[in-house]
C-alpha cells in the first residue's frame, strides 16, 4: 500500500476527532520510493584503521544505543565480529593473511528477503520501499521471533531498561523501552533529511559506501561492479544488501 | 457442573491451596518480571527463547495428544475410549491455557499482545499458531461441555457435536504442526531446519501427552474412584509405546543425517547438546538423562508384562514424560540457539524467578486439571 | 371425589409459551382440577375467622365484605411493618428470571404466573400501587396495579398453587423466598374469609381435638394399641405405648397421619420398634397428638396457636424433652418458628439420648429433636442391630422433603439411616435432591382430590426424577420423611411412574431392625412375605 | 441555565441517592425480623459424625459472614443456576438440567466492571488521586489498544449490559415478565456507560476542566466548566438520573440483598431462641378445655386425666363454645 | 435490637464511604488548577487549543504512525504552516520548552500516565541533555559524502 493511500485512510479514521474542532491534518507527500539503499564496506580500507570505532560510536550515540556491560543483555546496532565467524570460514589458516583473525563490521543487512519481517506477528518490522528494514517500536510486542529468525544475529532485545546504560543521551532520537527489539535502521531519520547514515559520515577512512543501487551512476554500483564483493550467508536466500568488498 | 470442583474434603482443598500458593508465588515473580523486564530471566542475546517457550512447545504437544483418544473413539468407534476421551479433552483445554500463559509471560511487552489481533499477519506462523490454539481451545471447551452435560443427564449428546469432534481431530494435528513450523521455517537455525521436525513433534507429543493422561487416570482412579477401564489404560499405554518408538526412530534419523553428512552447522547443535561445545556442557547431563530414560521407557513399554502391570506402567509413563520434557522442553529450544548464527556458544540457565513463574503456570494447570477431573469423577459418581 | 383423571400424556404436553395478554391482566378461570374448594362456614366460625359464609371459588360473587379492599390494604400495611422479609422481598426483586424454571408448578403447568417471580409480582404490583411513590406516580409503567376483585381471585388461585417449598429461594441471587410471600398472601386472603377447606378443616380439628384428622382420644389409643398388637404378631415382642403418662423423659409427637394413614402407619411401627429397642422412657399425648401444623398454611397466628400445645403438654407432663416424628412442614415450624413463637422452653432440658449419652446441643433452645437425628445417633453408636437384607425387596431412592431440606438442613441423617438399613439405595439426579429437591406438588395444603390435575402437574418433575432411577436401577420405593409426601406421592407416582411405592425411613428401619428376643420375621412391616421376594439390583 | 444544570442536578441527584438509600435501609431496619428463616442449602450442624456445611447452612456468625460474602462478591446463588429442560412431551421422560452460567457470568462481569469504573472515577473527586484509583486504572488499562487506550472494563461492561438486555428481549418468558421499569434501569445504565465511552474515546472533553468541576462538587464549592460539551453533559445527566432513581427502583437490591433474612440469618433456630419483638399472644385450646370436653372418653379409654371429677372451668367460658365441633372425617395428612 | 444497630452502623459506614470525597475535600485546601507555561516563541499551536486539550493524544498517535510507518515527516496545519512531526523536537523543544511545566502539570493533575516518555527523550532547557555528534550540514545528499 502506498504511503499516500495509507495516510488518507488513517485520515478518514480520525475524521470524527478532527472534524469536531475543524482541525485538518496535513499530509505531506511521502519520500520517494524509487530507491534501493545499500551499503558496501571496503574491508581492506576498514582494516587499515586498526581499532577504529568511529562508525560504531557515531551510530550508538546518534541512536541512544546503550552500553550494557552484561554480554547477555547487550544491545548493539553495529559492531565488529571476527572475519571467520562472520563468513563461517571453516579453516582460518586458508584465509589470506590480511583478513585472518581480523574483525569486520557487521550490522543489519537490510535483506531484500528478510526472514525477520516474514515472522513478525504484528508487522512491527517491515521492509520499506527503499529497502530499509524498519522497526516500529511502538507496535513491537517483544516476542523475539524476529531475533530467532535473523540468520545474522543483527537484532537486539531490550532485556533491561536501556536508559541507565546510556553514556550520552540525545533528544534527537528516542531511546527504547525494555521489552522491545531494535537494530540498525540505516539511519532512516537521516536519510529523510537527505543525510547519509551516521556511520558512513563518521568513517574517517571512507571505508563505508552508501548509495542507491537503482541508480546506475551511483558510486556503490560502480564500486560493486568494479570489485569483488561478498555477502553474508547468501545461501539462505535472504539477499543481504550489505556488501563486503574484499 | 463447575461447582462440583468447588466442593471437596480437607485434603482436596489442601492440595488446591498448595497449588494456589505456588501459583501466587509465580504471579508475584511475574509482577517482578513485569517491573524489571526479561533481564530477570536466564535469557540472553544469543538464547532469546528459553524455558517459557520450551514449555509452550511441550504443552502444545500435550494438547494435541488428546487426538490419540478422540480419534479411535470417534473414527473407529473404539468403545473402550468412551470414558477417557473427555479426560483427554480436558487435558487439552488445560494445556492450551498453559500454552497461552507461557506465551504471555514470555512477551517483552505483554500490554501490547492484543496487537496480534489488531494487526493480523497471515504470513507469520505465530499468527497461525494463535488461530490454531484459540480454535482448538474453543472446540474443546464446546465439546467437553456438551459431552459432559449429556453424560450427566444420561442423554445422547446433540447430533451437531459429532462433526465438531471430528473437526477437532485434524485441528489437533494442526496445532502441533503449526508449532513446528514456528521453528522449522527459520533459515538461519539449522537445528530446526528439518522437515522431520513436525512429525517428530507429533510423535513425541503422542507419547508424552498420553503418558501424562495415563498418570492422571491412575491418580484419579485412586483418589476419586473415577471409573476407567483397565483396558482403556492398556490401550493408551500401547499408543505411548508406539509413539515413543517412532519418536526415538525420528531422533535417530536426525542423528544419522547430521553426523553422516557432517555439515558443521548441523553437527554443532548436536555436539553442544550431547557432548558440549567449547567447554560449554550445561545441557549434556540433561540430554543423556533424557536419552537413558527414553531407552528405559521403551523397554518397559515394549515388554508386555511391564506395560500391563500398573506400577511399571506408571514408571514407564513418568520416564516417557520426563525424557520428552527434557528433549522438547529444554533441548529443542535451547539447542536451536546454541551455537548462535555468529558461532557464539552461550549456556542458558533459567533463573529462580523464571522457574517460579514456570512453576506457577504449572500449578495453575494442575488446579485446572484437578478441577476438570473432579467434575468428571463427580458427574460419573452421580450415576452410581 | 373420584373424578375423571386426565390423561398423563395430555398433562405432560406442556407449552412453555407465555400467553398473548400481559400478566397484569388479573382474570383467572377456576377450571376444575386446578383449584381447591372453599372452607366451610362452620370451621371459620369455630376458629373465629372473619367472614364465614357458604361459597366456592368458582362463584362469580365471592360475598366479600363491603370494605374488603381496605381490610386487605390495612392488612398489607400491617404486615409490611411487621415482616422485614415481606417488605424486602417486595422491594429488591430484579426480575432476573433465575427462579422461573425452578418452580415445579411452572415446570408442570407452563403458566408464567406460576413462576416465583410473577407469583410475587401479583402482590408486588399492588404493593407498588398503594405503598410506593413510583407506583402511585407512574402506575403500570412502574409495574403497579389497582387492587380489584379479580386481583384477589388471582391471588387465591395462584397462592394456592404454591407449596411454599422454597426451591426458588435457593436459586434467587437475593434469597427471595416465595414461601414468605405466599404465606402473607394467604393471610391477607384469610382476612376477608377466603380460605380453603383442606387447610381450615384440619386446623379446626387440630385446635379442638388435638390432631388434623380429628381423631378423638379413645380412637387415638385404639390405633396405638392396634399397632402394639401388630408388632407383637410381627416380632413376638410386646411394646409399651404410653399415652399422657406424666413423668416420662420424652414426649413423642408425630404427625397424626402416622397412626391412621397408609403407608404412614408402617413408619409408626418403625418408630415404636426403635424406641423400644433403644429403651426410651417416652409418652405420646392425646392432647398434643399432632406434629404437623396446617396452621402454617393459613397464617402465622394459626401456626402459633396450634404449635403452642406441644410445649403446654410437655410442661404438664413434666417431660425433659420432645421427640418429633417424620414430617415436613412440622419441622419447618419446629426448627424455625416454635422457639420464637412459644418458647423459651426453659422448663425442659437439652435433649440427651438415654441410649448413647449424646447431648444434642443443636436443639439446646427448642429442646426438640427429629427422630431421624435420634435414630442416626443410635446407629452411629452401634446401638441398633440391623439386617439390611430384610429390605432386599426394596430398591430405594430418597426424596428430600422440602421443609426439612431447605428450612432445616436435614440431609445426611436420614441417608445415614438408609445406607445402614438398605442394600439397594440410589440417589435421584443431583439437581432434584438435597437443597434442590423437587416438591411432591401437594404440600402446603394442596393435596386434595379436587386439585388433582394441578397436583399431578406440580409433582411431575419429581416423578420424572423417580422415573430416572426406576429406569436405571429398578427403583421400586421412594423413601421420605414427610407425612404429606407419604399421602400424596403414592397417587402421584401411580399416575406418572406406576409401580413405585412410598415408605417412611423408619419403616425401612423397622424392617431391618433386629430386636432383642424377636422371633424370626416372615414378613416385612407391610405384611408382605420376606422369603421369595424378588426385586433388588439385577 | 447550563450552570444551574451542571451544579444543581448532581447535588439533587446525590441527595436523592444518599437520602433515598438511607431512608430505604432505615425502613427495612425498622421492620422487625419476626422469625429465623434461613434457606438452608447445606447440611445442618447436628450430630458429631456428620460434617456440617459451614457456609451453606451456617450455624455461626463467621459462617453467615462467609455466606454473605460469597453472595455479595461472587453471586453464589446465581452460580447455581441451571436450566430445567423437561420440555419433551411424553408421559414421563427423563429430567434434564442444563448448565447455565451465562447469567452469572454476565452479572459478575457487569457488577465488577461497574465497581472498577466507580473506583477509577474516584480520582476525579479526590485530590490527590487516591492510590487505589490509579492502581485500578493501571490494571484496567493494562492492555494498550487505541489512543487513549481502552479500559478493559469499558469493553466488558458494554458487552455485559448488551447481554443482559439481549436475554430479556430474546427469551419469551423473560420478555413476558419484564416491566418497563426493568428496561428503564438497563437504559439508564447503558446511557451512563455509553456516554462515558463516547466521552473518553470519541467526543472528548477537557479533562482538566472536568476535574476542577468535580473536585469543586466534592468540596461543595462547584464552578461549572465553561464549555463542557454535549457528551459530558449527557454523561453527567445520565449518572445523575442513575443515582437519583437507584434507591427507588429495583436497583436498590444493592443495599437490600445484604439484609435478606433467608441468607443473613444463621441456621440455629433450635440452638438459640430468636426473639420476635411483636410476638403476639395467640389464644390456644388449652389442655383444661380439652380434658373438660373429652373427659368421659378419656376415662372410658383408660387414659390418665387430671381431674377425675368435675370440670376445670365454667362451661360458659370453655373453648367448646366457639362453634360446632368439626366433623371428624378428614384427609389423611 | 442488635440486628438493627448492626444495619444502621453498616449504613452509616456506607454513607461515610460514599461521601468520603466531600469530607476529604472539606478537610484540605482546594487543589489549584494546573497553570500551564505558555510557549516562549510560538504563538499558535498546530491545531486549535480546544482540540489539543481534548485530543492531542490522537494527533500525536497520528504523527507517530505517519512518521514511523509511512516515512512522512512534515505536517501542514490548517493555516498552511509546515512543521516537522516530532514530539521531542517540535512540541517540546520548539514550543513548550519545559515538559514539567506543560505536559506533566495536566497529566499529573488528571492522573494520566502517558507511555511516551518511556522512549522519547525530554530535551532540557538548553536543547538536548547531552548533544550527540555535531549535526551534519543539511546540504549534503545521501551518498554525496561517498
Amino acid at each position: 500500500m502506498s504511503a499516500t493511500r495509507r495516510c488518507f485512510l488513517r485520515m478518514a479514521g480520525s475524521a470524527a476527532a478532527a472534524a469536531a474542532t475543524g482541525a485538518a491534518l496535513g499530509c505531506a507527500s511521502p519520500a520517494a520510493a524509487t530507491r534501493r539503499w545499500a551499503m558496501a564496506i571496503d574491508v581492506r580500507k576498514c582494516l587499515e584503521l586498526d581499532g577504529c570505532r568511529a562508525c560504531i560510536d557515531a551510530c550508538h550515540q546518534a541512536h541512544n544505543v546503550p552500553a550494557i556491560p552484561d554480554r547477555a543483555h547487550e544491545v548493539k546496532w553495529i559492531w565488529k565480529e571476527p572475519f571467520e565467524r562472520t563468513f563461517a570460514i571453516e579453516d582460518p589458516d586458508t584465509v589470506t593473511a590480511a583478513l585472518r583473525g581480523r574483525e569486520v563490521l557487521v550490522f543489519c543487512n537490510h535483506c531484500d528477503n528478510p526472514p525477520c519481517v516474514r515472522v513478525c506477528p504484528t508487522q512491527a518490522t517491515w521492509k520499506r520501499d527503499d529497502g530499509v528494514v524498519a522497526i516500529d517500536e511502538h507496535r513491537c510486542i517483544g516476542c523475539r521471533y524476529c531475533v530467532a529468525a535473523c540468520p545474522y544475529g543483527s537484532r537486539s532485545f531490550n532485556f533491561v531498561d536501556p536508559r541507565p546504560f546510556l553514556v550520552h543521551t540525545t533528544s534527537e532520537y528516542p531511546t527504547r523501552t525494555r521489552g522491545v527489539v531494535e537494530k540498525c535502521n540505516l539511519c532512516e531519520e537521516r536519510l529523510a533529511k537527505g543525510q547519509p547514515p551516521a556511520c558512513v559520515r563518521a568513517c574517517p577512512g571512507g571505508a563505508m559506501l552508501f548509495g542507491d543501487l537503482r541508480d546506475p551512476d551511483s558510486e556503490i554500483r560502480k564500486t560493486l561492479a568494479a570489485r569483488y564483493s561478498i555477502r553474508r550467508k547468501p545461501e539462505l536466500g535472504t539477499r543481504p544488501q550489505v556488501y563486503y568488498v574484499i | 457442573m463447575l461447582e462440583k470442583a468447588l466442593a471437596g474434603g480437607r485434603r482436596y482443598w489442601a492440595w488446591i491451596a498448595g497449588l494456589a500458593a505456588v501459583a501466587c508465588a509465580g504471579a508475584w515473580c511475574y509482577a517482578l518480571q513485569l517491573q524489571t523486564g526479561l533481564g530477570m530471566t536466564g535469557l540472553s542475546r544469543d538464547v532469546t527463547w528459553g524455558l517459557y517457550i520450551a514449555q509452550f512447545t511441550f504443552f502444545v504437544g500435550v494438547a494435541a495428544s488428546a487426538v490419540m483418544v478422540v480419534l479411535p473413539y470417534y473414527l473407529h468407534d473404539y468403545k473402550v475410549f468412551g470414558r477417557v476421551t473427555i479426560l483427554g479433552e480436558f487435558l487439552a483445554i488445560t494445556s492450551v491455557v498453559m500454552c497461552g500463559l507461557f506465551i504471555f509471560v514470555d512477551m517483552g511487552q505483554p500490554s501490547r499482545v492484543l496487537n496480534v489481533l489488531r494487526y493480523p499477519t497471515p504470513w507469520s506462523m505465530m499468527f497461525w499458531d494463535m488461530v490454531a490454539l484459540g480454535g482448538y481451545l474453543i472446540l474443546n471447551v464446546v465439546i467437553t461441555r456438551v459431552s459432559l452435560e449429556a453424560e450427566r443427564n444420561d442423554t445422547a449428546p446433540p447430533r451437531w457435536i459429532r462433526p465438531v469432534i471430528v473437526l477437532s481431530i485434524p485441528w489437533a494435528i494442526s496445532i502441533h504442526t503449526v508449532t513446528a513450523f514456528l521453528y522449522n521455517g527459520l533459515p538461519g537455525r539449522s537445528f530446526w531446519l528439518t522437515a522431520i521436525l513436525a512429525p517428530r513433534f507429533l510423535a513425541s507429543a503422542f507419547a508424552a501427552g498420553p503418558a501424562l493422561l495415563i498418570l492422571l487416570c491412575l491418580a484419579a482412579r485412586r483418589w476419586w474412584s473415577l471409573r476407567i477401564a483397565d483396558e482403556a489404560i492398556r490401550k493408551i499405554a500401547l499408543i505411548v509405546a508406539y509413539a515413543m518408538a517412532v519418536h526415538v526412530f525420528f531422533v535417530l534419523l536426525e542423528v544419522f543425517t547430521v553426523f553422516y553428512s557432517q555439515v558443521p552447522e548441523h553437527v554443532d547443535h548436536f555436539r553442544y547438546l550431547y557432548a558440549g561445545l567449547d567447554g560449554h556442557t550445561a545441557l549434556v547431563p540433561w540430554m543423556w538423562t533424557s536419552a537413558c530414560l527414553a531407552v528405559v521407557a521403551l523397554v518397559l513399554l515394549i515388554v508386555p508384562s511391564t506395560r500391563t502391570s500398573e506400577p511399571t506402567l506408571a514408571g514407564a509413563c513418568v520416564a516417557v514424560f520426563v525424557s520428552l520434557w527434557i528433549d522438547k522442553g529444554l533441548g529443542l529450544v535451547v539447542g536451536g540457539f546454541v551455537p548462535s548464527p555468529l558461532g557464539a556458544v552461550t549456556d542458558y540457565v533459567p533463573t529462580w524467578p523464571e522457574m517460579m513463574i514456570t512453576a506457577g503456570v504449572w500449578a495453575l494447570g494442575a488446579i485446572m486439571v484437578t478441577g476438570f477431573f473432579k467434575v468428571t469423577a463427580e458427574v460419573r459418581a452421580g450415576e452410581r | 371425589m373420584a373424578q375423571q383423571k386426565p390423561d398423563p400424556a395430555q398433562l405432560a404436553a406442556v407449552e412453555y409459551i407465555p400467553p398473548r395478554r400481559g400478566w397484569r391482566d388479573p382474570r383467572v378461570e377456576f377450571r376444575k382440577g386446578t383449584y381447591n374448594h372453599a372452607a366451610a362456614r362452620r370451621h371459620l366460625e369455630y376458629l373465629g375467622l372473619p367472614n364465614p359464609r357458604d361459597w366456592q371459588p368458582s362463584d362469580a360473587d365471592w360475598q366479600l365484605p363491603a370494605n374488603w379492599k381496605q381490610i386487605i390494604l390495612d392488612g398489607m400495611k400491617d404486615r409490611l411493618e411487621r415482616y422485614r422479609s415481606f417488605r424486602l422481598f417486595m422491594d429488591i426483586c430484579v426480575r432476573c428470571g433465575a427462579c422461573a424454571d425452578k418452580c415445579h408448578f411452572y415446570l408442570g403447568s407452563g403458566d408464567p404466573k406460576n413462576t416465583p417471580v410473577l407469583r410475587a409480582e401479583l402482590i408486588r404490583s399492588v404493593y407498588r400501587r398503594y405503598f410506593t411513590a413510583a407506583g402511585r406516580l407512574f402506575g403500570p409503567l412502574a409495574g403497579a396495579r389497582d387492587l380489584t376483585e379479580d386481583v384477589l381471585k388471582e391471588w387465591f388461585y395462584y397462592f394456592h398453587q404454591c407449596t411454599e417449598c422454597r426451591r426458588c429461594s435457593v436459586f434467587c441471587p437475593f434469597g427471595i423466598d416465595t414461601a414468605e410471600i405466599t404465606m402473607i398472601g394467604r393471610e391477607l386472603l384469610n382476612l376477608v374469609g377466603c380460605n380453603i377447606q383442606w387447610i381450615i378443616e384440619p386446623v379446626a380439628n387440630c385446635d379442638r381435638v388435638g390432631n388434623h384428622l380429628g381423631i378423638q382420644p379413645h380412637g387415638f389409643k385404639d390405633s396405638l394399641d392396634f399397632a402394639a398388637d401388630e408388632l407383637e404378631e410381627l416380632t413376638g415382642i410386646r411394646v409399651e405405648i404410653p399415652i399422657n403418662r406424666k413423668g416420662a423423659e420424652v414426649l413423642f409427637v408425630v404427625p397424626s397421619a402416622d397412626y391412621f394413614g397408609l403407608p404412614h402407619y408402617f413408619t409408626l411401627l418403625g418408630y415404636l420398634m426403635m424406641l423400644h429397642e433403644a429403651g426410651i422412657d417416652y409418652t405420646f399425648s392425646a392432647y398434643a397428638s399432632e406434629g404437623g401444623n396446617f396452621g402454617l398454611f393459613a397464617s402465622h397466628e394459626m401456626t402459633k396457636r396450634l404449635n403452642a400445645k406441644m410445649y403446654a403438654e410437655a410442661k404438664r407432663l413434666g417431660v425433659k424433652w420432645i421427640l418429633g416424628g417424620e414430617c415436613g412442614h412440622m419441622w419447618r415450624v419446629v426448627h424455625q418458628y416454635m422457639g420464637t413463637m412459644n418458647g423459651p422452653a426453659d422448663f425442659l432440658e437439652v435433649p440427651v439420648s438415654p441410649a448413647t449419652g449424646t447431648r444434642f446441643d443443636h436443639a439446646s433452645s427448642t429442646k426438640m429433636l427429629h427422630v431421624c437425628e435420634f435414630t442416626a445417633d443410635l446407629i452411629a453408636h452401634g446401638k441398633l442391630a440391623l439386617d439390611p437384607s430384610r429390605n432386599d425387596h426394596w430398591n430405594v431412592t430418597f426424596h428430600d422433603s422440602c421443609n426439612p431440606a431447605r428450612g432445616m438442613g436435614l440431609y445426611e441423617e436420614p441417608r445415614l439411616i438408609l445406607r445402614r438399613v438398605l442394600n439397594h439405595f440410589h440417589e435421584m439426579p443431583e439437581e432434584t435432591i438435597r437443597e434442590r429437591t423437587l416438591c411432591c406438588g401437594s404440600g402446603a395444603g394442596l393435596g386434595t382430590d379436587e386439585n388433582f390435575e394441578m397436583r399431578m402437574r406440580g409433582g411431575r418433575p419429581r416423578a420424572m426424577a423417580v422415573n430416572y432411577v426406576r429406569k436405571r436401577h429398578g427403583t421400586n420405593c421412594v423413601a421420605c420423611i414427610c407425612a404429606v409426601d407419604k399421602a400424596t406421592l403414592p397417587p402421584l407416582l401411580e399416575y406418572w411412574v406406576p409401580g413405585v411405592e412410598v415408605a417412611g425411613v423408619h419403616e425401612l428401619l423397622g424392617n431391618a431392625l433386629v430386636m432383642k428376643g424377636e422371633h424370626p420375621r416372615t414378613t416385612d412391616l407391610r405384611g408382605e412375605p420376606l422369603e421369595g421376594m424378588g426385586g433388588g439390583d439385577a | 441555565m447550563p450552570t444551574v444544570l451542571l451544579i444543581a442536578v448532581p447535588y439533587v441527584a446525590a441527595v436523592l441517592f444518599l437520602g433515598g438509600l438511607a431512608w430505604r435501609v432505615w425502613t427495612w431496619a425498622a421492620t422487625p425480623e419476626p422469625f429465623r428463616i434461613p434457606t438452608t442449602t447445606g447440611q445442618q450442624r447436628s450430630l458429631a459424625g456428620i460434617a456440617p456445611s459451614r457456609v451453606e447452612s451456617p450455624s455461626t456468625t463467621a459462617g453467615v459472614v462467609g455466606r454473605m460474602l460469597l453472595e455479595g462478591l461472587l453471586f453464589r446463588s446465581l452460580f447455581r443456576n441451571v436450566a430445567s429442560g423437561p420440555t419433551a412431551a411424553g408421559t414421563c421422560p427423563d429430567p434434564v438440567f442444563l448448565e447455565r452460567k451465562a447469567l452469572w457470568l454476565g452479572a459478575m462481569a457487569f457488577h465488577w466492571s461497574l465497581l472498577v469504573i466507580v473506583v477509577r472515577h474516584l480520582g476525579l473527586f479526590v485530590e490527590p488521586i487516591p492510590r487505589v484509583a490509579s492502581f485500578v486504572a493501571s490494571v484496567d488499562g493494562f492492555f494498550q489498544v487505541g489512543s487513549p487506550s481502552w479500559y478493559a472494563t469499558d469493553v466488558i461492561v458494554i458487552v455485559a449490559l448488551g447481554y443482559l438486555l439481549f436475554r430479556r428481549v430474546r427469551d419469551p418468558l423473560l420478555r413476558y415478565l419484564t416491566l418497563p421499569a426493568d428496561y428503564l434501569a438497563l437504559a439508564v445504565l447503558i446511557a451512563v456507560v455509553g456516554s462515558g465511552v463516547v466521552l473518553r474515546y470519541v467526543a472528548r472533553t477537557d479533562l482538566i476542566a472536568v476535574r476542577q468541576y468535580t473536585l469543586g462538587l466534592a468540596a461543595l464549592a462547584p464552578t461549572a466548566p465553561a464549555s463542557p460539551g454535549a457528551g459530558f453533559v449527557l454523561h453527567l445527566l445520565s449518572v445523575s438520573v442513575l443515582l437519583a432513581i437507584l434507591p427507588f427502583t429495583k436497583m436498590v437490591h444493592a443495599a437490600g440483598m445484604w439484609l435478606s433474612p433467608t441468607r443473613n440469618q444463621a441456621n440455629d433456630g433450635r440452638r438459640r431462641r430468636h426473639v420476635n419483638p411483636w410476638n403476639a399472644p395467640a389464644p390456644f385450646h388449652t389442655y383444661e378445655e380439652w380434658e373438660d370436653e373429652f373427659r368421659e372418653k378419656l376415662q372410658a379409654a383408660g387414659l390418665p386425666i387430671e381431674r377425675e371429677d368435675g370440670r376445670f372451668q365454667n362451661p360458659q367460658a370453655g373453648g367448646g363454645e366457639r362453634g360446632a365441633p368439626p366433623a371428624a372425617q378428614a384427609p389423611l395428612t | 435490637m442488635r440486628n438493627r444497630i448492626l444495619i444502621l452502623a453498616g449504613l452509616a459506614l456506607c454513607l461515610a464511604a460514599l461521601t468520603w470525597p466531600v469530607w476529604r475535600a472539606l478537610a484540605s485546601a482546594p487543589a489549584p488548577a494546573p497553570s500551564l507555561a505558555r510557549p516562549v516563541g510560538a504563538t499558535r499551536c498546530v491545531a486549535p487549543v480546544g482540540f489539543m486539550r481534548t485530543s492531542h493524544m490522537t494527533l500525536l498517535a497520528e504523527w507517530r504512525d505517519r512518521v514511523v510507518r509511512d516515512g512522512v515527516r512534515t505536517y501542514t496545519d490548517a493555516d498552511g504552516r509546515v512543521v516537522t512531526m516530532s514530539l521531542s523536537g517540535t512540541c517540546l523543544r520548539a514550543c513548550h520548552a519545559d515538559k514539567t511545566k506543560f505536559c506533566d502539570r495536566c497529566h499529573d493533575y488528571a492522573g494520566v500516565k502517558p507511555t511516551c516518555w518511556g522512549c522519547h527523550v525530554v530535551p532540557t532547557a538548553t536543547g538536548a541533555i547531552v548533544s550527540g555528534p555535531a549535526a551534519p550540514s543539511r546540504s549534503s545528499r545521501p551518498g554525496a559524502a561517498l
